[in-house]
């Protein structure tokens, strides 16, 4: 069996000696002992990817008792990529969990869950076949159910998200077995190999196209199927969170890539601006409401629907550049939302891990109590900072690389003598420009107001990170990682170009990145340089005025001469976004509530002022609430069809039987 | 005529249309949008003067001068006289939509413009032609105006805006709409903005106010 | 706007300069920090004043007398100023305030009181709700005499600091 | 070819560090000429410099690295845009192209340094000043990217030294209505992002109409030092390189003593004008209510949207 069989078949039987451990293990042992295997499984999935990616080719069968045949596993490079991000993901969450975990996130069942969600999850991008794919799928999306509701006893919210989260994934699963069924139709055979040799240009594919894009979209957390995600990723154990938000929603994009580039590779070109549009609305939608909500956990689940979009723009980008001619700047496109994929896995599993650690320690999940978090957690702050920087895409991070190489491929892409190209690529470029812009404010109110300034909570005042050990090294590691992706982006081109299949993509300089098909490229190793260069005159002059005159500490800082000074007079996350909210007030629709109590004894002094703002998701309101109370009232309708009378039910079945006869005889 | 300098006037005539509509939605002051009318108008006048040229068309220079006296002296003249009886600062303050929404409709709305012209192209690579795009904009620029503003005058602007983008394509297109036709369709608008001007004076003695929001009671 | 425009123009270039010619540099104070050569940053805290020394201290920055060109500047926080330029006497309330203040701002630094009650209580000595002058509650540096002071007056004192 | 960009980097930097305090100054001294004043003098922005390095800095208890390291990272990410834009000359170095996508966000680095700065000290009007930095700065952003976008086009890069060699090469390009609209949105995205009016006022002294000077109120000594030269170059940057977009002439195309020298007298001259004619305009403008100023930002977006269109008319004619 060749190696990569072999990495293949440890995952699964790494992740059911994990599960067994979980469910037999003392419960003091329990979190290391599976932790450990867990951290194995994602290791060996990461492993078997990188092979892949180096070019090996390995093949397994796993017997199944179900009468649609085996399970057939044989990765192809675009699925080595996804196999590295998901098990490197995985791996480093499971270390987490071992010092984050306890309470309901300890339990058997969780324990149990998260190796088999980690496998499946693993191996969905391995899946050779259309019955392979969904089997593996449904396992993913079961088990990462289960995780979702490991708190449910506690938190009333958890059974509320595990709802939406359990509707929403089955409603993808629906809708991707549907796209399958046309194209297995189509194709004769369940094999990806051989729905590859179909004609994209007939109606069919384009059937198929858009059932199994909405399906991939719900699992990534597309703009108007997000509605999940900022529901669970909240609900969900951190880690549970990290997993899912920086590698599960990674295989939504994964189904979209292999749909475009493997399934039906030239397809028309509104198939492409399909993705586009409905990228671009999602990244603008996402990270608008990142921007204006104060639930830390929230903030990073909206953040992911942008990426996400992000992903979607780039790929949609690729598909109408192709349909129109344009291979250069089509390649780098696929190559910036590979790009795109490793970059928020790195920089998103960060976040979410010292999101983790942040309520582990303070036990706030609320932007608006924290503050002061800096002194208090360091290696939580270092961690958050380095994952905010990511997620803002400033340089020299993985997020800068991504979106430098998606915004080179707009701009070399402008066509105008096709003038839908020549109109989708400046309104690409705006999305992209003011996604980034909001980007940058998101995480600068989340790193500002939670780890600088003074705590606005006593559970923020009494803030610390010793114990759990394992968190630590950890969030360094993905931290790391960001950085590493920013720093030498050159050498995941081979990888990206492996995986994409495209061309033009290399390394320039110490580990640059070219990207030779719209002639761009960009060494951040040299920039840094530069950088650390021009700061050796700044430092050296601030060393001769500290010889000179020290820096003082002083008491308080400069509150115009105030004498109360407490750290409610402090900007919170909500009014940060203040500003912003008003501009985008058509958009938000946000409900604001200004109450103010007169004291007794004259209406012209005030007693107290309570301010509430309300921000709800407006897609959701708009359009799920007319949905479900649409149910709820067929629902009841239909109660007055059983009353419980035996004659009636039979009298149902006699009037169907005999419906499908005339049917027939008709 | 060079066909290099024949370019550049069509283009820069054309800018020149265009920035004074983006400019009309932009402002606030109706003085200010009557005043960019008047510039529209120039450019429009100044854009057939070319094409008259380009053509050797007496008749299309005839036009032009229409145009202009029509478009820069006379229409904006009443609306200005108009408007100075209603105080000279009078301010379209709270349109249907807000501005900025109103900026960022306005680029989509040229893309647009830019898009469904795309089928024009057949009819040759005249710069004239290429300009077409132009036209269409302003035809929804002000429709838009038109459909967004409370203001009896900004909707009038509006409606000015719209026309002057129809005779822009009429001109691009056709080298020129049959001057009676012009003709007819000018006299047709000021005597509409003249039975506008009377209405609204008239509303105005009677109500205080010209706010069509407000006019929407006088059903009852 | 066209309008108004065109006038502020023909305001401008009919106006011209309005500053008055400079008087002779004042000998600067002995013991001044040499830091604060040519720059002077000032942050001005009201302690209880009755506005006068505040018009005449508007003044003093306005265009006729331009202090600006002797190189002070009036600035928002202690913490980028060099002088705190305190005017009136020291209410209760803001005796604290005055003294944060002093205190936020950064070596070398100088207070400076300017007018009759901030040096002695001019007019306001006695009553319950003044501390005293601001010699009781800070370190003074330099004096400005004056109910109120007249700009050039003012203007004398920060030039000595600047010694512009 | 690396050295020669590495001595170009450097002039560009010491050039440019001499001249914006002086670019500053002498703003100060039109608006007080224009009002009637005598001013301070040109040199004003250098003495306040030297003064604010001697002086002692405080920090605040409770205040972290942050607003330690914040005034250095500005200055820092300041000096490297001087060092990578196309003033002095256009070689570059071959693996750090002056893209403009990369300067952009190395100014952004700077940008999200002082919001931080302002968040650190936890006062109420640096947070106010760090949320409204931020809300512009993210309005900004289409502007930018839109309008290089629009000049791009003609050129085929979005590489700043391209986009200048290509309008040395051709003139009348400067002058076409995709060039003019496309600087223009750019200008109004520079008085945005440098805190000019009529989007901030920098010589304000009333806490709440402040942006920029909001954030600073807690920074003493050479911090402060370090922030005001940090937003001066950035402001000289940003001018130098509108300036160099308007009138490419004269800059450096292959580096040589003569070449240099020539070049450094010419941008001189461009920021010179540029920032006179900036203060002259501003002594006519009030600062926009804050709630204003996206009408401003998307007004500028639109001329940057018409100058992409205006772009593919012109390739098609």
């Amino acid at each position: 069996m060749s190696a990569v069989g072999l990495g293949l078949e440890a995952q699964l039987v790494l992740a059911v000696v994990a599960a067994i451990v979980a469910t037999w293990a003392p419960p003091r042992l329990r979190s290391t002992l599976a932790g450990v295997v867990s951290a194995a499984v994602g290791l060996t999935g990461a492993v078997t990817g990188v092979l892949v990616l180096a070019g090996s080719r390995g093949r397994i069968e796993v017997p199944t008792s179900l009468p649609l045949g085996d399970v057939g596993l044989d990765p192809s490079p675009l699925g080595g990529f996804f196999m590295v991000v998901a098990g490197a993901v995985g791996a480093v969450a499971a270390v987490y969990a071992i010092g984050y975990a306890e309470g309901p996130a300890a339990s058997r069942a969780a324990w149990a869950s998260l190796p088999v969600f980690l496998a499946a999850m693993q191996l969905v991008p391995a899946a050779a076949d259309a019955v392979s794919f969904l089997l593996l799928w449904e396992l993913m999306a079961l088990a990462s159910t289960s995780l979702v509701l490991t708190d449910h006893r506690d938190r009333a919210e958890v059974r509320q998200a595990a709802l939406w989260y359990a509707a929403l994934t089955q409603l993808s699963f629906v809708l991707l077995l549907l796209g399958f069924a046309v194209l297995v139709v189509d194709a004769g055979g369940v094999g990806f190999d051989l729905i590859g040799s179909l004609d994209p240009g007939s109606t069919s594919a384009s059937v198929a196209f858009v059932l199994l894009v909405a399906g991939f979209a719900t699992k990534a957390g597309i703009v108007p199927v997000h509605v999940w995600l900022p529901r669970a990723h909240p609900a969900a154990p951190s880690h549970v969170s990290a997993v899912m938000s920086a590698a599960m929603v990674k295989m939504g994009v994964y189904g979209a890539l292999l749909v475009c580039l493997r399934l039906l590779p030239t397809g028309p070109a509104w198939w492409g601006l399909l993705l586009l549009a409905f990228g671009a609305v999602s990244a603008v939608y996402g990270i608008l409401q990142a921007s204006v909500t104060s639930d830390l956990k929230r903030l990073l689940a909206y953040s992911t629907t942008e990426n996400v979009g992000l992903m979607f723009l780039a790929l949609g980008t690729a598909l109408l550049l192709r349909s129109v001619g344009v291979g250069g700047p089509a390649d780098s496109a696929v190559a910036a939302c590979l790009l795109l994929v490793a970059s928020h896995a790195a920089f998103k599993c960060t976040l979410f891990l010292a999101a983790g650690s942040v309520l582990h320690g303070s036990g706030e999940r609320d932007l608006d109590r924290m503050g002061g978090l800096g002194a208090r957690m360091p290696v939580t702050a270092l961690a958050f900072g380095v994952g905010a920087l990511g997620a803002a895409a400033l340089p020299v991070t993985a997020g800068f690389m991504a979106e430098w190489a998606l915004l080179q491929s707009l701009i070399h892409g402008a066509r105008p003598e096709d003038r839908l190209v020549a109109v989708a690529m400046p309104v690409a470029v705006a999305v992209v420009a003011l996604t980034a812009g909001l980007a940058l404010l998101t995480f600068v109110k989340a790193y500002g107001i939670a780890f600088l300034a003074r705590p606005r909570s006593e559970g923020a005042a009494a803030a610390h990170e010793d114990g759990a050990w394992t968190m630590r090294p950890a969030m360094l590691v993905s931290a790391a990682a960001v950085l590493a992706l920013g720093l030498v982006p050159g050498l995941a081109a081979e990888a990206v170009t492996r995986a994409g299949g495209v061309a033009g993509v290399g390394r320039v300089g110490g580990a640059g990145l070219e990207l030779s098909g719209v002639g761009a490229q960009l060494d951040p190793i040299a920039l840094s340089v530069m950088a650390a260069l021009l700061a050796v005159p700044v430092l050296f002059v601030s060393r001769a005025a500290a010889r000179r005159r020290p820096r003082r500490q002083v008491e308080l800082a400069w509150g115009c001469g105030g004498v109360r000074v407490s750290p409610r007079m402090q900007y919170t996350a909500t009014s940060y976004a203040e500003p912003l909210a008003r501009v985008f007030d058509d958009a938000l629709r946000p409900e604001r509530d200004i109450e103010v109590t007169h004291t007794s004894e004259s209406r012209y002094l005030v007693e107290r002022v309570a301010f509430r703002q309300r921000l709800d998701d407006v897609v959701e309101e708009r359009s799920y609430r007319p949905v479900v109370r649409l149910a709820d009232r067929v629902g009841l309708a239909a109660r007055r069809l059983q009353n419980g009378s035996i004659h009636r039910y039979l009298g149902y079945s006699f009037v169907a039987l005999v419906a499908v006869l005339v049917l027939v005889a008709l | 005529m060079s066909d290099s300098l024949y370019a550049q006037l069509v283009g820069l005539s054309g800018g020149v249309l265009l920035l004074s509509a983006v400019l009309i939605v932009w402002r606030r002051s109706i003085s200010a949008e009557v005043r960019l009318l008047a510039v529209q108008g120039g450019a429009l006048a100044g854009l057939v003067t070319v094409l008259g040229v380009n053509e050797g068309s007496t008749e299309l220079l005839v036009v032009a001068g229409l145009v202009l006296t029509l478009k820069v002296v006379v229409l904006p003249g009443l609306l200005f006289r108009a408007v100075a009886r209603h105080g000279a600062s009078l301010r379209e303050e709270t349109p249907l939509i807000n501005t900025t929404t109103s900026l960022i409709a306005l680029s989509l709305l040229t893309m647009l413009a830019f898009l469904v012209s795309r089928p024009l192209l057949v009819l040759g690579d005249d710069p004239a032609i290429a300009a077409v795009p132009i036209g269409i904009a302003l035809v929804l620029y002000g429709f838009l105006v038109l459909a967004t503003r409370r203001h009896a005058f900004s909707q009038l602007i509006g409606f000015l805006v719209l026309d002057n983008g129809i005779g822009t394509v009429a001109f691009l297109t056709a080298g020129g709409i049959p001057l009676v036709v012009e003709l007819g369709a000018s006299l047709d608008l000021l005597l509409v903005v003249l039975i506008l001007q009377v209405l609204t004076a008239r509303i105005r003695s009677e109500f205080g106010d010209a706010d069509l929001d407000d006019l929407t009671e006088l059903r009852d | 706007m066209a309008l108004s425009l065109v006038r502020l123009l023909r305001l401008i270039w009919t106006t011209g300069r309005v500053a008055e010619p400079a008087p002779p540099a004042p000998e600067p104070t002995p013991g001044r920090p040499s830091a604060l050569a040519g720059s002077v940053q000032i942050r001005h805290v009201d302690a209880g004043s009755c506005n006068g020394c505040e018009i005449e201290l508007g003044a003093a920055f306005g265009p006729v007398y331009d202090a600006e060109r002797y190189g002070a500047r009036l600035v928002a926080s202690p913490r980028h100023a060099d002088v705190v330029l305190v005017t009136g006497v020291v209410t209760r309330n803001m005796l604290e305030p005055l003294r944060r203040t002093v205190e936020a701002t950064p070596q070398p630094r100088l207070v400076v009181a300017v007018g009759d009650c901030a040096r002695n209580c001019g007019v306001f000595a006695g009553p319950y709700g003044v501390a005293g002058a601001v010699p009781d509650a800070v370190d003074v540096d330099l004096e400005v005499p004056g109910c109120p002071p007249e700009p050039q007056v003012i203007i004398e004192a920060l030039r000595k600091v600047t010694g512009r | 070819m690396n050295a020669e960009a590495a001595v170009l980097a450097l002039a560009q930097v010491v050039a440019m560090v001499a001249l914006s305090p002086l670019l500053v100054g002498m703003m100060r001294q039109v608006r007080a000429r224009l009002e009637g004043r005598a001013g301070a003098g040109a040199l004003q922005p250098w003495r306040d410099l030297r003064k604010l390095l001697a002086k002692e800095t405080l920090q605040a208890a409770g205040t972290s690295w942050v607003s330690v390291a914040g005034p250095t990272v500005l200055i820092v990410s300041s000096l490297l845009v001087c060092a990578m834009t196309p003033l002095l000359g256009t070689v570059t170095f071959t693996s750090v192209p002056d893209d403009l996508f990369v300067v952009v966000s190395v100014l952004l680095i700077g940008t999200v340094a002082v919001a931080l700065v302002g968040l650190d000290a936890g006062t109420a009007f640096g947070g106010m000043g760090s949320s409204r930095h931020m809300t512009i700065a993210a309005l900004v952003e289409p502007t930018v990217l839109v309008s290089v976008y629009a000049l791009s086009i003609p050129v085929g890069s979005s590489v700043l030294s391209q986009i200048v060699e290509a309008r040395l090469d051709d003139p009348a390009s400067v002058a076409s209505p995709v060039s003019l609209l496309a600087l223009l949105a750019l200008a109004v995205a520079v008085v945005a992002e440098t805190g000019r009016l009529p989007v901030d006022n920098p010589s304000t002294h009333l806490e709440l109409t402040m942006v920029h000077e909001a954030m600073v109120l807690e920074s003493s000594g050479r911090d402060l030092a370090w922030l005001e030269l940090g937003s001066w170059l950035r402001l000289g940057a940003l001018l130098g390189l509108l300036s160099t977009l308007l009138m490419p002439w004269g800059i450096a195309t292959e580096l040589s003593a003569g070449g240099l020298l020539l070049a450094s007298g010419a941008l001189v001259a461009k920021i010179a004008i540029t920032g006179a004619l900036l203060a002259g305009v501003e002594v006519f403008l009030a600062k926009l209510r804050l709630f204003r100023i996206p009408e401003l930002l998307a007004g500028s977006f639109v001329l940057a949207f018409l100058a992409v269109t205006a772009s593919y008319l012109v390739v098609q004619a």
